[in-house]
């Protein structure tokens, strides 16, 4: 993993390199290198099965970190690709030309964070939630306890509160 | 886990928040029609804008009989929409084997009787668990099975499930659990059908009853509502 | 004579639904014949299926949001409830990810413990398969057959866990508890007499003419398919990959097993039953394995610091296992508090049941529309989580 | 006899056929589930489900012609009953047979579906069109062989009405057309297969791709009489069967015996076959069974 990260750091502006075990390492690139760099894994590296694409919300650094998890069948191993975008503007280049399963995740990170992929088939059609009217619901400032609370009504408990009754139970004394 | 407990309905009435208002709500034009404002304004003639009214019922002695026969022959629609559809197929194989109790699943509303609520609700399924109760012809009953049905269970902080069942179709039987044995789900359609034959599973009646309460909890949720306000 | 399909402009078909040529017709999510709570959107033409549109989300209820506002130790009960037919994939998941951000080592037993219960969880949903896969094409004997024997299995996690289909076994740290007593014999019992009903199956369903003649040829998967799509799993072994996460990065103890992996080169909906019939005997026999090979005794947890204080070092890890449906993994990303920062489900029929479905269904008899479904193995609550 | 008492009589045994095939529905249920390895319905359940399906409070119906679908359909039943001797010889369960031939009862058989076929077709779900036009291809599929082996019959015996073809069987059972006419027997036999909408003929019910088929919007009473009318034309049909290729009956007990082992063949096949699609089966259907059927026919013309 670390010759790879050499090579790489030849052709890419990768940095934050990490290897969290033998066959996982992550490391960081621009926006903008990011499409050419998994065409580069996948056709020349042979990272040619992407794992998965998702993204962790930083609401306190104002960005969005996508992760791209490609894997080497021949060596056996994973990288993941990370991201930094914007959390104000989320757009994104699709990978959906590479990979058929990328509309997918493409779809569902725009349903579920907001980060538009502009070209990607049906982006905004919605896939996962019908009628949905509020924010994005993965992103970290979307409350869903404070949602659901205003939403759905709660049905009142008309046996004991458990906590109380327990108490009673065990330490009648207090 | 998997308390075989089975509650009887419980008394909606007490339970209401919003009593049925007497005047009509803004989506009824008047006493016996529909508004069908979901819908795009081509198609309101494709559908039917009735009210729909309560069914009658025969005479006493009659009707108990028929209830008999109802209560030995439940189709179940086959309608898996949640995490407790997985327990329905032990229930129609050999080991629990539901068809002894002349129960059998029914791939269509229109011929089921008795749709089971397999646990927790998620918007879009509510949606379609409205049409498919709707759709269904009358004497029809529900047994809602998981916690999740009851009080949103597991997912109670969730944004995208219902918490309670009964606000939006009427329960006759609950079974309780995650996931409910088998034997436990059984013991509940046995339950049903004691309802049943003592004429106590009246949820059709009581959908047409509360209407219009019905109604605006579902509107309240299903945000887009482009279906018919009934759905014959 | 027309042609049968429609002229694509920019990529879409493009047909006129009023023609009376073509019919729109939806398949769930109330119809038996797809698999679990998902529906389709089909136009056909005839009773060809000219364009498929895969509607998931029906059983979306947020794990991902749900688990960032949960402390480690109440994330467990809700992992197990993403995949109904095989939850312990997604507790040993889950547990192994926790494991791996803390740097703590399970004990030896716990590991074949887990094994034991990933091939039983893994034996079970096979066998669901199975009668789904013969369910499909008419076969209701052999469906009934295997799912009540699959009833057996869960007897045995019964007795093993406490619970039939939820577990949570695999507490961080090992296993919740060792093997009772008289239960490896009760085990050895179940596990004959499945062979015993696979090698019946066999005759039955394999066999059968009709079954040949439907399966054979229908929605071949092609090698070059399979990275395309992101096949994983029986799916892309049907192509004739040699990919097996249990192989290729040994987790647990499997590289002190001894197996094969099985592959077929065919790719169409037999093929994928064959290798699934062959897996299921494989689980059984890997079973037998681990009960053969497993200490006797030993420590089954390590003790932890109190759980609902459990903080875990910032840092990123992906975790992956083979279920019955391919490589399911977790990524775990942890900022160094009590809550998980985020944890992203990757389930194998998040590829099968979006992409490839849609594109496999085409040109399919509508009659076929369920086996190939079937054949897939596909669940919805992996797509939606 | 005069006519009310033969109208009379007919109507005990349309009775006695209804309650026997809904039995037989009953006991076939019970048979595929302990293959199955279960228990199944009681034996009584179709009666059951006949009250339970009359006693909707409500039904939704789409027009005319959805209400006449399942009375065509009955009606189908009836008439495909009427013409059909019941015991031979008997002057009470005899029905109408001296008024009809077997192509009247042929004619009857493609009526009923007929009906059904266009009042589930006003139902306006896309299933119902879909499995009506899998349903009549494949109905024709099996008219041909089941034809031809009628054409056969009619060279061999000389004659159209199912009594005298019955009356030409009688003496020893080696005068069974099963014996003297054996491959029309199986080419029939192959047909009743598909018209008992058994495995692996069942693709029009389907559960698994179109679900149930043609009634898919028929609820309520309509699904009564439909359930009804598998209780008649099951019967009518076993009895015709019986009356060409088994030697008829001459009382209640041969019937019931004989009708049963005849239904019971499409009970083994079906346990342990999935289905065909449509175009295998209509191939199959005018392949084998076509074969045999035009082989038996050119036997007895030449």
């Amino acid at each position: 993993m670390e010759t790879l990260y050499k090579e790489l750091k030849q052709y890419f502006d990768v940095d934050e390199f990490s290897v969290q075990k033998a066959s996982l390492a992550f490391l960081r690139v621009p926006k903008s290198q990011l499409v050419s760099l998994l065409t580069h894994m996948k056709d020349i590296r042979g990272y040619t099965h992407l794992v998965m694409v998702t993204c962790v919300d930083y609401l306190e650094q104002d960005s969005f970190l996508l992760t791209y998890l490609l894997h080497n069948y021949s060596t056996h191993c994973d990288l993941g690709i990370q991201v930094s975008i914007s959390r104000q503007n989320p757009v994104m280049d699709g990978i959906h030309h590479l990979w058929e399963q990328g509309r997918v995740y493409q779809r569902e990170l725009f349903e579920m964070f907001g980060i538009d992929f502009p070209g990607s088939p049906d982006v905004h059609e919605p896939m996962i939630l019908e009628g949905w009217q509020g924010p994005p619901p993965m992103r970290r400032d979307f409350d869903t306890k404070a949602y659901s609370e205003a939403t759905y009504s709660h049905r009142p408990r008309d046996h004991k509160e458990p906590e109380e009754y327990m108490k009673q139970q065990l330490y009648p004394e207090d | 886990m998997s308390d075989i407990e089975i509650k009887d309905n419980p008394d909606i009435k007490s339970e209401l928040q919003t009593p049925p208002e007497p005047g009509y709500s803004e989506w009824r034009k008047d006493e016996n029609t529909l508004y069908n404002d979901g819908l795009p304004e081509e198609e309101k003639d494709w559908f039917c804008d009735a009210r729909p009214q309560k069914a009658r019922k025969s005479v006493q002695v009659i009707e108990n009989f028929l209830n008999w026969a109802r209560s030995q022959s439940l189709w179940i629609l086959a309608f898996g929409t949640g995490c407790g559809a997985i327990e329905l197929r032990p229930l129609v194989t050999s080991r629990y084997d539901i068809s002894r109790l002349g129960m059998q699943p029914r791939p269509t509303p229109r011929q089921a009787n008795l749709i089971m609520i397999g646990g927790y609700v998620s918007i879009k399924t509510l949606k379609r668990i409205v049409r498919s109760y709707e759709q269904m012809q009358g004497p029809k009953f529900v047994v809602a099975v998981c916690s999740c049905a009851i009080n949103g269970g597991m997912y109670w902080d969730s944004y995208n499930t219902v918490k309670r069942i009964d606000e939006y179709i009427p329960v006759d039987v609950y079974v309780t659990g995650c996931m409910p044995r088998p034997e436990a789900v059984l013991a509940g359609f046995n339950k049903l059908k004691e309802l049943i034959k003592a004429g106590k599973a009246e949820g059709q009646n009581l959908y047409i009853e509360r209407f219009d309460w019905y109604k605006e909890n579902q509107k309240k949720v299903i945000k887009d509502w482009n279906m018919p306000d009934y759905n014959w | 004579m027309q042609s049968l399909y429609p002229p694509i402009v920019n990529g879409k078909a493009v047909y006129d639904l009023d023609s009376q040529k073509y019919i729109r017709v939806w398949q769930g999510p109330q119809h038996p014949g797809v698999t679990g709570n998902m529906s389709l959107e089909l136009d056909i033409c005839g009773d060809q299926v000219i364009k498929c549109n895969t509607h998931v989300g029906y059983l979306h209820r947020g794990f991902e949001k749900l688990m960032e506002r949960r402390r480690y130790i109440n994330c467990f009960p809700i992992v197990c409830r993403i995949c109904v037919p095989e939850p312990d994939t997604n507790e040993y998941l889950f547990a192994a990810g926790m494991e791996e951000l803390m740097g703590v080592q399970i004990p030896e037993k716990a590991m074949w413990l887990r094994a034991l219960n990933l091939e039983l969880s893994r034996l079970a949903s096979f066998l669901m398969h199975l009668g789904g896969q013969s369910g499909a094409f008419g076969m209701g004997t052999v469906a009934q057959w295997t799912i009540a024997y699959r009833d057996y299995v869960l007897d045995l996690f019964e007795e093993l866990t406490g619970a039939r289909i939820y577990h949570m076994y695999m507490t961080p740290g090992g296993v919740r508890g060792d093997i009772p007593e008289g239960w490896i014999a009760h085990t050895h019992k179940v596990l004959d007499g499945a062979s015993k009903l696979l090698d019946e199956i066999k005759h039955v369903m394999l066999n059968n003419a009709i079954f040949k003649q439907r399966a054979i040829g229908l929605g071949v998967i092609t090698p070059e398919m399979v990275d395309h799509y992101g096949i994983v799993g029986p799916n892309a072994r049907c192509a004739g990959l040699k990919r097996d996460v249990r192989k290729d990065n040994p987790y647990l103890i499997y590289d002190q097993l001894d197996f094969e992996v099985e592959t077929e080169t065919a790719g169409d909906a037999y093929s994928r039953t064959c290798i699934r019939w062959r897996e299921t005997h494989q689980s059984i026999d890997l079973c037998r394995q681990i009960l053969a090979k497993m200490p006797p005794s030993g420590a089954v947890h390590i003790t932890l610091p109190n759980v609902l204080h459990l903080k875990i070092p910032a840092g990123q890890t992906y975790v992956r296992a083979e279920s019955t449906r391919g490589e399911y993994g977790y990524f775990m990303v942890s900022d160094g508090s009590e809550f998980p920062r985020k944890v992203t489900v990757r389930g194998p029929s998040y590829s099968h049941a979006m992409a490839l479905l849609e594109d496999l269904l085409v040109g399919v008899n509508i009659a076929d529309v369920a086996g190939l479904m079937v054949s897939l193995h596909t669940y919805p609550p992996e797509i939606e989580r | 006899m005069n006519l009310a008492y033969k109208i009379f009589w007919a109507f005990i045994s349309l009775g006695v056929v209804t309650v026997w095939g809904l039995t037989l529905n009953g006991i076939v249920h019970k048979i595929f589930a302990r293959v199955q390895g279960r228990l199944g319905p009681p034996v009584w359940q179709p009666f059951l489900d006949i009250i339970k399906n009359n006693s909707i409070r409500t039904a939704i119906s789409h027009g005319v012609m959805f209400y006449l679908g399942p009375v065509f359909r009955i009606a189908g039943g009836i008439g495909t009953y009427m013409f059909i001797p019941v015991l031979f010889g008997s002057v009470y369960f005899s029905n109408f047979s001296m008024s009809g031939d077997v192509l009247l009862v042929m004619y009857f058989i493609f009526f009923g579906q007929l009906g059904m076929a266009l009042g589930a077709g006003e139902g306006g779900h896309p299933y119902s069109a879909i499995a009506v036009s899998r349903g009549l291809a494949q109905m024709t599929a099996f008219e041909v062989p089941f034809a031809l082996s009628v054409i056969s019959l009619a060279l061999q015996y000389k004659t159209l009405s199912i009594t005298e073809i019955v009356a030409a069987q009688q003496g020893s059972f080696l005068n069974w057309t099963l014996f003297t006419n054996p491959l029309a027997v199986i080419a029939a036999m192959i047909a009743m297969l598909g018209m008992n909408m058994y495995n692996p003929f069942s693709l029009v019910i389907a559960p698994q791709e179109i679900p149930i088929g043609p009634p898919t919007e028929y609820q309520a009473s309509f699904l009564g009489l439909l359930a009804t009318n598998r209780g008649i034309f099951g019967g009518a049909k076993l009895v015709l069967f019986m009356n060409l290729y088994f030697g008829g009956a001459t009382n209640l007990v041969e019937l019931i015996v004989k009708t049963f082992w005849i239904y019971m063949l499409s009970v083994f096949v079906g346990a342990a076959y999935p289905r065909f699609r449509t175009e295998d089966s209509i191939r199959f259907f005018l392949k084998y069974p076509t074969a045999l059927g035009i082989i038996s026919v050119l036997l007895f013309s030449l």
